[in-house]
């Protein structure tokens, strides 16, 4: 991989990273109001992964943290705004940060409902197939949700009408308080590939250079026209389900052990290894980081919130 | 006017709408190569070819799903379900995706979806035959249509294409086979809000939907040799609804009569029992009278479907107990 | 008498009945080894074990129709949703399987299935914080539960759980942190179908569901400070639905107002409205005020919520008007 | 297999065939109202697998046919008294033929929507288990129904919950107009077992003994609680999708190819060789059955509709 790319995906990861850190302090210290699913720990998943895609594509992101808009270039203070249910942001309060939406950047919005995503992707794909362009969709979605069966439908759907869709999962061991095991039958999601006959393929989702090569070639195979695949990334929810989650249900030992497979070190170790980063480098992007957020955090609490009238508006488009 | 079916004529408006705009697209199950198991969809295939009408797997939830991806990406799906009571099946899809996307995400995509749904009782029992308009008219974001005659069918169905929100289009399985006259060609539209008044009257006001209109408009003939002169109100669209048309009559005529094929507990007669309770109070001379389908299922046996469906002589009887 | 939480009276009463009876399980998503995201069943997983209480995989579709099935079979099962909106996601499971299984066949089946479902906006958007009742009420077989009071909440599901009929039990979870008084052990149960009289009156009868009976309740404080003496009914199941107790309170008010989170068009107060437009009409003397969820998905700001949401405001106002 | 049971198959294998016949007369001359999607063609697959319970085990047929009862031992005229939605049958005209229902014989009754079987069959299975029982569930379903999501979720959470379920998909080919090869994406249903880390088996849906060794198999894994399985088998759908289906959508040839796979003269071939089946004995069971059906018949003529009102019983249990 070039290291211009390699660096751009260092970067995003670090500042999604960084970002949630300072929303986890936001909301503990309730001066954002927002409700949000930390994705620490997948961030090289979800960076890696949108950096396949052309500004054309379309993605459906999951529930699971900020990487998705960063790496996708959401403006940080658009998401920050949507957070705080402002003004700013990209839906004026109406969806909050669950819901971010960027039209010009193919970002389609979310499913409050697990699995209502998989649909969606394949309306995407079939718009893509009817009027013959080249563009993909990017379906993320978590390893519980891989047993909703909207799933099944819109996967077969997309197979037999060899829809360019790429279904991602990140594995990440746990819905809420679910280990996969107990929830989901097979050992490895990807294994669900052999139900549709299409490739099903496991990557290591706290490698990004593994997940963008593996992305890659699903992407390709959807802008030939060869329909959709399966992706599943091993990964880890680093963080509780929500921030505040007791996290009972798991044990300090499981999670400091998968701590020390953090992809944000493993990630910059291989890159200064390599001669990428160097320590000036690194402590360059970590104070742009600081800086973007610094700013970002301004905006947002600048902005003011929609009028309580507006939430009248926008059930309906002019007809 | 040349006359042709309610069929015919939702077949002639979505080759019109598919001919004018090469965004709208039609599929769902056997509507491509067999043309639809009501036959409604025949020839379209042939017409527009396979990527833009084809059949699906069975797969209500994706159907719909798709439908509203499809949409926010640029096309303007038209998906059939067999039957209306699939609304159900994928009712996840109808309720939160179609009606709520455009809402929760602040208005930065539009659901110009329709979803064609056969509705009504005719012997297939409970899950293939209900009339579900009342539970989706409590939805928000979806709007309602339920014609009642062939050039209704025809402009709405055109309408529900053109419209940028998501549609529901119920099709009374009865009424396929009837036939009216259709304006012939040019594009013949009927927007979706605006009752139409089938009867002029001033004895009492009779709101008729779908396939109870032409029931309801006998029984004003009958009432009419009785001595009785009342007004049948068609809404056609359920959601936008035109409360004025009903409101005026009522001032009108002073009398209420629903004749609907929904469940009577929260079918549409009691959102316009209510309704009236809110703004026409002073006008309201007699109690209001609500002819629906009975709170069961639909029975399968005809002898029983027959006595739960309601029918010109339930509508009569009504009518007549307020007009005493 | 002591007092406990709307949750832990819940939590008893699961706890009750899997004492009592064998063939109560209890599943759901995180419903056993986490307690519940709501933490309502916590402890039930280690006194009966993982076989009656046990987490299920994100599928609400086999979660409802198992329900069904093991209810079919000997089990009276009591399903968590994690949210009432999920209804939507099963609504097939719900209305066409759960309401009907036993009208088609005849009867030769019952279902004695609980869905417990966590309502109300809290925040959380459109897809997390529905009032859905007035959905399922149009849907015939299903009764439909709605507690506002710790004490009903107890013995509401109790009763819920010993009915041979399916039961969509709504919570408010804008309750689950309330105290009130529970009786201690022995066997609380409410019957559902019977309302409560919540503060009488002559002035004006207000209907109050689920959590706006709170603060309905103020309201009607701050009314008889101004001299209005309102009664306040809490109808606790809407079905069946204790028409008796509303009609009987208009015949000595003449006003009516109903408070709902539900959505206004087709919500509860319609059905209230329509049943009293068909049998108090001569007892009215004042319009029918609705005080509900505007058409609106439901927002997530929270200041663009607390706008939709009705409040104690709201309601005292609507009153007001009819006072005058 | 031992002669007892293949004539038993063979017998019901017949008369279910001769039903048949018997009902599109009676529907195209209009003599009962009834709507039935005929079974033609599929008996050797309904008779043998449900040859394999025990009177107490459960099942959910689908709606394809009349073999699924008499094979499970539904009295015939019963059976004929709900196609024509009279008193007499099982029903009371609620339900017709397509919601048969018979609780002594663990005959649970159907769903309108396809796939609603699968949850149903599943809580079944968790009744069993809950119970500490050995029965099983049966739950029989079509090739279409196959990519309905109701699949998914619940053959998972019998997989994870290890249900005595078997799901026995009726491969045949066609789903109303729809091919099996444009409706789903994968030539076999079996290899969607995969997918579970479940059993997925194929067999010849024609061929009687094959078919009672598969689900027989299934059977005791499932009663050993070792879970659910997946069994297909392949067949044909010999008749249109109802009576009167017009079946423009195959081609004559294709159904003539099939006839010659017809399991009911393939089955008397195969037994006449063994001397299980003699040629007067066949003549007698043909009389027999020819007799039983006379007699059910007339039974169901003589039978009063059900009372109009009751249309409005039945709704709730008592409390
Ligand atoms: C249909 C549906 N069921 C349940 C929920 C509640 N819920 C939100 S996130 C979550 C866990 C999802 O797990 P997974 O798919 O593995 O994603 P992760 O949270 O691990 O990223 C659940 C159960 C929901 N939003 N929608
Ligand atoms: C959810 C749902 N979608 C569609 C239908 C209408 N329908 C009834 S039978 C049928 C075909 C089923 O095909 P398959 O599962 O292969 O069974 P087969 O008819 O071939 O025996 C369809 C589409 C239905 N009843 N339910
Ligand atoms: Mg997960
Ligand atoms: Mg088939």
């Amino acid at each position: 991989m070039d290291q211009k790319l390699q660096l751009e995906i260092y970067r995003k990861i670090l500042l999604s990273r960084r970002v949630e850190e300072r929303v986890a302090e936001l909301v503990k210290a309730g001066q954002v109001g927002g409700f949000m699913h930390p994705g620490v720990g997948q961030e090289a998943l979800q960076v890696a992964a949108i950096a396949t895609l052309r500004p054309d594509d379309y993605m459906l992101y999951a529930h699971r943290g900020v990487a998705y808009w960063i790496a996708r270039g959401v403006p940080l203070e658009k998401v920050l705004c949507d957070l705080a249910c402002k003004e700013g942001g990209t839906n004026h309060g109406k969806g909050g940060v669950m819901r971010v939406v960027y039209p010009k950047l193919g970002v389609l919005g979310e499913s409050g409902t697990l699995g209502g995503c998989f649909p969606i992707a394949t309306g995407a794909g079939l718009s893509i197939k009817v009027k013959g362009e080249d563009k993909v969709v990017l379906c993320f979605f978590g390893d519980g949700t891989s047993n909703r069966g909207t799933f099944h439908e819109s996967v077969n759907f997309c197979a037999v009408r060899k829809l360019p869709v790429i279904f991602l999962c990140e594995n990440n061991g746990w819905a809420v308080s679910m280990p996969t095991e107990r929830s989901t039958a097979v050992k490895d999601i990807a294994a669900r590939a052999a139900g549709y006959n299409i490739p099903g393929v496991i990557v290591d989702g706290n490698d990004p250079e593994a997940v963008y090569d593996a992305v890659t070639t699903a992407v390709k195979r959807a802008r030939a026209g060869e329909g959709p695949s399966l992706v599943e990334g091993k990964t880890y929810r680093l963080w509780g389900h929500w921030i505040g989650d007791p996290e009972s249900y798991r044990s300090r030992e499981e999670v400091e052990m998968r701590w020390r497979k953090d992809p944000l070190p493993r990630y910059e170790e291989k890159l200064t290894e390599a001669k990428v980063l160097t320590p000036s480098l690194k402590s360059q992007i970590e104070e742009e980081s600081k800086a973007a957020i610094d700013k970002a955090v301004e905006f947002m609490r600048a902005q003011p919130l929609p009028k309580p009238e507006s939430a009248l508006e926008g059930v309906f488009a002019e007809a | 006017m040349r006359t042709i079916t309610y069929a015919q004529a939702i077949n002639e408006a979505l080759a019109e709408e598919m001919r004018r705009d090469r965004s709208v697209i039609l599929y769902g199950e056997d509507v491509a190569n067999f043309g639809g198991i009501f036959r409604l969809t025949a020839g379209l295939k042939q017409e527009f070819g396979d990527e833009r009408v084809f059949d699906t797997p069975i797969s209500e939830n994706a159907l719909v799903g798709a439908g509203v991806g499809a949409a926010l990406t640029g096309l303007r799906p038209v998906v059939e379900l067999q039957f209306a009571d699939f609304l159900f099946t994928a009712a996840d899809e109808v309720v939160l995706k179609a009606g709520m996307w455009r809402y929760g995400h602040g208005g930065a995509y539009n659901v110009p979806l329709v979803i064609r749904c056969p509705s009504g009782a005719a012997g297939v029992g409970p899950e293939h035959g209900q009339c579900p308009e009342a539970f989706f008219m409590h939805a928000p974001g979806l709007k309602i249509v339920s014609p009642s005659t062939p050039a209704d069918a025809k402009g709405l169905l055109k309408s529900a294409i053109r419209d940028n929100n998501p549609v529901l289009f119920f099709e009374h399985k009865l009424l396929y086979a009837t036939k009216g006259e259709v304006p012939e060609g040019g594009d013949y539209l009927v927007p979706l809000g605006k009752a139409a008044i089938r009867r002029e009257g001033d004895a009492l006001t009779l709101v008729a939907i779908s396939n109870m209109v032409p029931k309801a408009l006998k029984a004003a003939e009958r009432l009419a040799a009785d001595g009785h002169n009342v007004e049948v109100i068609d809404p056609r669209s359920l959601v936008p609804f035109d409360r004025t048309a009903i409101i005026e009559s009522v001032k009108k005529t002073g009398k209420i009569v629903v004749a609907e094929e929904s469940y009577k507990t929260l079918g549409v007669g009691a959102e316009i029992g209510a309704m009236l309770l809110e703004e026409a109070l002073e006008y309201l001379d007699a109690p209001l009278r609500r002819v629906a389908m009975p709170d069961v299922p639909i029975p399968t046996g005809a002898n029983l479907e027959k006595f739960v469906i309601p029918n010109e002589e339930k509508i009569y009887t009504s009518c007549k107990e307020l007009l005493r």
